[in-house]
């Protein structure tokens, strides 16, 4: 069980904050298969990585990254603060 | 070192002056304090999200790298989330030195890192309607000066 | 554009608040403060001369500089001259422009001008006696950054 | 005639911030000159030039410059604000 989060227009685009996800996904590419093939909303969100950015445990990462141990997943567009 | 991560307003210059106070030891201080901007002269009002919990970690790094790169007597960031006004402080960042390089140096550091590393998403409200803000490849493109 | 050179103290955090306050096309604001340092933990005071004409003359030089050279929406200097006291503020400046690199490098250039071209001298008072401080030769190099 | 006015260390050797001085010289190295041999004080106060700057009507000059027009000329060590 891994909590997955999404931020700005990826939260608006599925619809949801937060939710658990029951997975068997080894790596984030993995359940980012997963998740695209749930429904449009998922697909839509996750069509384009290059505009997605991806953090583990609350810290940067990358799609290729393992998800072993890791009990949060977030996903974002680049971040434009300051 | 102190960050802050807070959705209330804050007072820049009383800020400014509680910093490195009574610090006899520091030559120079630097400040930068980003304001909403009203680029097209039609905003409403700018809307922050942020990822509770990471947001205070990332925060946390870039100002100890920051401490590790300068000699820094001390370094401050404030950044607000929720919603603000055209001309309301969004964030602030200081540092305090010996030298005015190094104050400079790290707080321009910061900055870059701050926009590109840390989870805050900026949204513009209009008449028209809410767009995010894209991220710029320019923003992404400074952090090399630092490598 | 504002120039100041007075022997008052100033309150810098009242200065920062006040710069350009209503202005909500600009995005970014950076200052420096410039603190007398006691660098050796013996100094009882420090002693600034200036010349009096020529200082606000230079002042204002460096400021329309900075001006043509980036897009700055306002300019601030502010430096005391006379008597201050270990940690006591000398001097300040502040830029604020639509975006953070030109209010950075602006203010850079400021300091590395002002540092070297306008009339000030400091004299250091200890138990020992009173010194002039030497200009510092990085300091004349900084100027070739912005050659 | 000409004002002259001296600051910081060059103020404090001479003994005086400021004089009027009567003099025929043609650029601000003849100045110094007519000054060197006046008084020890004024010697000493000249005896490194690559220590001192001169301003002219309050700009930044050399010491080759022409005094032509001039009618302030400040002798002062290397700035040293901020």
């Amino acid at each position: 069980m891994i909590n997955v989060l999404y931020f700005a227009w990826v939260r608006e685009r599925i619809g949801l904050p937060k939710e658990q996800v029951e997975t068997a996904a080894t790596t984030v590419m993995d359940l980012v298969e997963e998740l695209r093939a749930r429904e449009e909303r998922y697909a839509l969100a996750f069509s384009d990585l290059s505009a997605l950015r991806v953090a583990l445990d609350q810290d940067l990462s990358d799609f290729d990254a393992s998800l072993d141990g890791v009990r949060e997943v977030a996903f974002f567009p680049p971040m434009t603060g300051g | 070192m102190r960050v802050v991560v807070q959705e209330a307003p804050f007072d820049a210059g009383a800020e400014l002056n509680a910093f490195a106070k009574g610090d006899t030891d520091i030559g120079a201080v630097v400040s930068f304090t980003g304001v909403t901007r009203d680029v097209s002269g039609g905003l409403a009002r700018m809307q922050i999200e942020h990822y509770p919990g990471m947001t205070e970690r990332a925060l946390t790094q870039i100002c100890e790298e920051a401490c590790a790169r300068w000699a820094l007597a001390d370094v401050l960031v404030i950044h607000r989330f929720g919603t603000m006004e055209p001309g309301d402080n969004i964030m602030m960042v200081a540092t305090a030195s010996r030298h005015r390089a190094d104050a400079f140096a790290a707080a321009d550091f910061l900055m870059d890192y701050l926009k590109s590393r840390a989870p805050f998403w900026k949204k513009e409200v209009t008449a028209d309607g809410a767009d995010w803000v894209a991220a710029k490849d320019s923003d992404e493109d400074a952090l090399d000066r630092w490598s």
